[in-house]
């Protein structure tokens, strides 16, 4: 039975329960497509990058009155502990529906119509937390692309471990916790737009747990807005800030 | 890759809408239900007797058919003393003309993966007492999902069919003999149960929630949620599923919607369940 | 050496040799389908459902002249003692086929040009006969459907065990057996349209199983009928006869 | 899923039926030949070194190449003391414009499972005399025929392939020893057969039968049957094929002069095979 | 270790380094294409045939300036030592990319646009070079096919066993020596069309290669020329030369 | 099946390859660079924690990710005393608009091999130190690479890309103790290497000879080569890709550049990586 909340309430890496691992962010880091993003959450890494709009192919998959969107998350072989067969998994189809969804929400795709947007999602390192630090990294990449949202998307996982609700579970609370509950929210609109948990909570802790949630994707949000400005510096000024 | 789905929003679908909509801040659905009224349940076991156990559970027109196969195997290196279970999904071209023959697209992989959350996270199967031989010999519990006749709602569908397989299911009895593992003819075990798992979806649309969507419904809700829960009334398994913003204080007015249906469906469902395991 | 066929001339099951098992089955069980029935013939089961005519998908198999009809005959993993692996076997891809043969023969395809219909046939539980069990309840889920045919095809097979020609044979006498024989025919016209032998028979031992066999099909194309009134009075009349 | 077929059945393809039908009817055939006249046969044996047993055997143009691979395994459980043997059929893209790469289609797998369905039910090879080691090692012989030239009747070429690939093929001899199996280099036995089964493919327009059809014909027959013989002349396996009606008494009629055929057909085979093997 | 010289220099064939293994080619041999040709070389066997000019299909395929070429090199299971499972392999694919492209350089696409030409490679024995004997059977194949060409392709592979380059290397002087290098020519424009090279050798002892392949080359498109000539005398005059 | 690829080459290319055929001739490329000149390398190593080597190799624009993964498996029968590795490559579609999602096509495949090729033939990896009991356990080593950013070349960064990730990678340590293979834990070991093998892509456009191209150029050159040497410059791999003639004294003259490029490429390779393991 492992331990994950010590004596003086810490978790085993030290942190507070409300607190997150450290994040770092880039945008636009990758020179072929229209927009990229990459980011660090603890040993989580994650390249996101987006394509379009452009023409839809294959052709059927049109639409007159919006565009597609169309996600695609992947983990590198490398990127777990042990060796990921090749191919899509169970798992990677679930999850790229759901960035699909998630994605959908905050793009405004009628102003697209009979166009696509692609987003990809490589995760390189999965520490816990890679469908949240992925959606946080695509929404990054399709700001970084001009694609124009209601909303940049932010997110981050609660858990709970050893009876606490604690933000940002890594991969150690994850395995061995009681719950992961992943959630992505459109901050200033204040809504969910994507949710799951594995595990057991009460409605209590869920509630609790969304609220720690919101305030940590607020923050996280201002990394992005960060990120796009740095961005935006080098390009306007030619120089790094 | 996920696509949009074709056809998940159209113009006519903004109509239905609100004419949806209108109804449910009168308190009526299209079909003439309360929004928080669930269809019909009827259950059927012990439909497939070469299977270890199977029911054929019916959300008004939803049909699914769920099967449960048992063999012995290896357990997994790192639960050595536990039990495997494993749980598929399809969505048979038969049921629906919008699903298609082919291997399972990420709707059926969505549908299988919520049903295993369902019962792996509630930790409904007591995967410990299904070692057989400790680290060596255990239990692989199949259990397969089949949609039959779709007419929405095959999440909490699902569930229900699965867990009414599984209740009324039972084991092929195991002894061990000089170190060899042989079955006990005509002796069997129940599939040891430590909770019974029930999902609850709810559509939004705008400020309303609706329970048990029909596909009418499933094509204009503004997204929808579907919740696992124990027993005991915790959560075990969320799902945001459709594109869409989900407020969070509806979220939350939904997960208390939720609590109280699922107490409603597991004793529907124990009730019908009652009445099939009479009748089989 | 399993012994099929006891010192009264009787089978494993208790049957006379020329005694089909009983068989039980309905129209329209299914919702959501343009025609549907369920069948059982002892302890096989079987649902069969029809969508269409309808526009034809993916468009490149549409014909100028006729209706494309579609069949796909599919086995639950749990329908048998093994369980089947996920997809599809060779086994069901060749009895698609074969099934689809005997479908066309019978449709009226002409009539709907540049149109598809399709046909199901979910084997729920396999105990002997799938095959033939799976086109009468095809057949009849086409004329639940109002799909035009020549005539309702009717199936069962014959077997030769211990040295005997027994009709509707069971699964042990399919795995003990000498020989099966599916069979299905169009009765009214006395013609075969499905034909299949898996197992050593003298040209005479199959001229008596098909004479067999034709005499039980016009007897299930009766319970065929029986359904559909079944059917058309409860729609009608709103009432169980 | 099984789809009707492109281009099956077409207009024009009528008028052809109707020429055709005309000169069954005055006892000729489009290419010259009788109503119930096959074409040519060849046989080529030993023609890949590599293989346990290989042939090319032609009907006409039709050519068909089979090799036989040994290797050894596990029986499977239920056959403990019985050999494995396993058939494949491919149509290969060269053979015709008709045929597509990719994985078999089903016409593909049909015809591995008619050619599989002739030998197997006709046992035609000794499956106990392939246990090496009873219950535990056995020969497992692995048939594969590739369609190289197609000019129609894949089905008895198949076979007629098949059977002389076998029969002029070996197995490497294996030798217990101190409980293992060893092979014994250089020394080879003969391919165990108890019957020859041949396949007579037969087809019906109107009232009228022929056997051994060519494209032209096969795109305008009502119907066909393929039926496979023993030496004995038991019929061991049957397959209808194309849609159409197969009215009893023609089908009592065919399996008649398919059982004639058969021999007639055994018989040019043994005898190209004596020559072939002469060869060698 | 394997000796592959002996002390009089020779190959454990008994060839000389520079000499070519027997080899027998035939056009014409197979019906139903529009062009087929056989070849072997040593104990390697291969069938080739062409279809086309002819339409595009998949229609998305097609080019508006150029005919597409398709290619496939396959092997029969029984070609080699171990049974080679059904499907294509990795080696397979890329070999059908590498004979593509080598068949590309010089068919007269240009004179086709909207159409399609189909090359296939069906190895049915593998005893050395067979991708060299391939694209020999193939090309020859296309000139039976009368698609127009700059030049017939020939091709052979050299190696180096024991230290010393060898030509035409066969089986097991590929798996015991230490480099086989195919090579492809249009021998008349005296440049390469396909090169590849496995196996370690310095760049004299490839010129050195290159040269004895060139040489060899020539002489195997005098035995494509024979085999065309002996095809049309066949076709002409109705009987063998 | 390999298809023709659509827009290989098109009308307005012929307009770009004169344009970059006469810049070839003045000594310059289209972004600058001489005519036998590589884009800038940079090399980042340790980049995945997770991963037993890895790192990013750039070549301008081009990024190409190596993940190495190390297992203990059996070996090979014909090579009881040799451990095992297997290259895969991916062309991520995030890299490129050209790419797809989906099973590796024909350029993934080539390229895999391709790099496989490099790494095998020079035989770079000293398989016979990777035996941890001989005829039984093995080091089985898993090089994947994945092209995250794609401007031209990935053959030559996939191959650099490769040996970094496997030169600053090592493997864990195992012990045999009665018999048993167990991991010493916190101990590992270098990858044995033997020689560092590079590959040297060199285009053609009529008599002028390019390096490292970029796309604009890969799409309108006459054809190109390939070509790995080991550090004592020995070619041990080659692969003439794309369409086109190949004259001999070309390719002769292009193996000659090779073998200085490689050296400079090799050169600045462990320089990088010289600094990259510092900061790691």
């Amino acid at each position: 039975m492992v331990r994950l909340i010590d004596e003086n309430g810490l978790r085993i890496d030290g942190r507070r329960p409300d607190q997150l691992r450290p994040i770092k962010m880039e945008a636009g880091v990758l020179e072929k497509s229209d927009g990229s993003a990459y980011i660090e959450v603890g040993g989580t890494r994650i390249y996101a990058a987006v394509f379009g709009p452009r023409e839809v192919h294959p052709k059927h998959l049109e639409l007159p009155d919006r565009a597609v969107l169309n996600c695609r998350y992947h983990m590198a072989s490398f990127s777990v502990d042990e060796r990921k067969p090749l191919g899509m998994t169970r798992r990677e189809i679930e999850l790229s529906k759901v960035l699909r969804e998630a994605l959908e929400t905050v793009v405004f795709l009628e102003e697209f119509p009979r166009m696509m947007i692609d987003v990809f999602v490589e995760v390189v390192q999965a520490d816990g937390g890679t469908r949240t630090a992925g959606i946080t990294a695509a929404s990054l990449a399709l700001a970084d692309a001009g694609i124009p949202m209601a909303d940049m998307v932010a997110a981050t996982a609660v858990g709970k471990v050893d009876g606490v609700i604690v933000l940002d579970i890594n991969e150690a609370e994850d395995k061995y916790g009681q719950a992961d509950m992943p959630v992505a929210m459109a901050p200033r609109l204040g809504s969910i737009v994507l949710l799951q948990l594995n595990g057991m909570m009460t409605t209590e802790e869920i509630e609790k747990g969304l609220d720690m949630a919101g305030n940590a994707i607020k923050h996280i949000q201002q990394l992005q807005i960060e990120a796009l400005r740095r961005r935006y510096h080098i390009e306007a000024g030619g120089e790094e800030v | 890759m996920s696509y949009t789905a074709i056809g998940e929003r159209g113009y006519a679908a903004k109509i239905t809408r609100n004419r949806i909509y209108e109804l449910l801040r009168e308190g009526r659905r299209i079909d003439g239900r309360e929004p928080l009224e669930y269809r019909r349940i009827t259950v059927k076991t012990g439909v497939v007797e070469k299977a270890d156990g199977s029911a054929i559970v019916s959300l008004g027109s939803t049909k699914i058919l769920t099967g449960v196969k048992v063999e012995v195997g290896s357990p997994y290196p790192d639960r050595p003393n536990e039990g495997v279970f494993t749980v598929n999904a399809e969505l048979l071209p038969l049921a629906s003309k919008s699903f298609e023959a082919g291997p399972p697209d990420e709707r059926a992989v969505e549908l299988s993966r919520v049903v295993d959350r369902c019962l792996r996270e509630s930790h409904a199967i007591d995967l410990e007492s299904l070692a057989i031989v400790k680290g060596e010999k255990v239990y692989m519990i199949y259990i397969d999902c089949y949609v039959l006749d779709y007419d929405g709602n095959y999440f909490d569908t699902s569930v229900l069919s699965a867990v009414a397989a599984l209740m009324s299911g039972s084991l092929p009895k195991y002894r061990v003999a000089d170190g060899k593992v042989e079955k006990v003819e005509g002796e069997r075990i129940p599939i040891p149960l430590k909770t019974i798992p029930v999902s609850v979806t709810i559509g939004l649309i705008k400020d309303m929630l609706l329970v048990d969507p029909i596909p009418i419904e499933e094509n204009v809700v503004d997204t929808s949620i579907i919740a696992g829960y124990t027993s005991d009334s915790v959560v075990a398994a969320l799902q945001k599923n459709t594109p869409g913003f989900m407020p969070v204080d509806l979220l939350k007015k939904a997960l208390e919607i939720g609590k109280l249906k699922s107490q409603e469906l597991r004793g529907k469902l124990l009730e019908s369940l009652g009445h099939a395991l009479e009748k089989q």
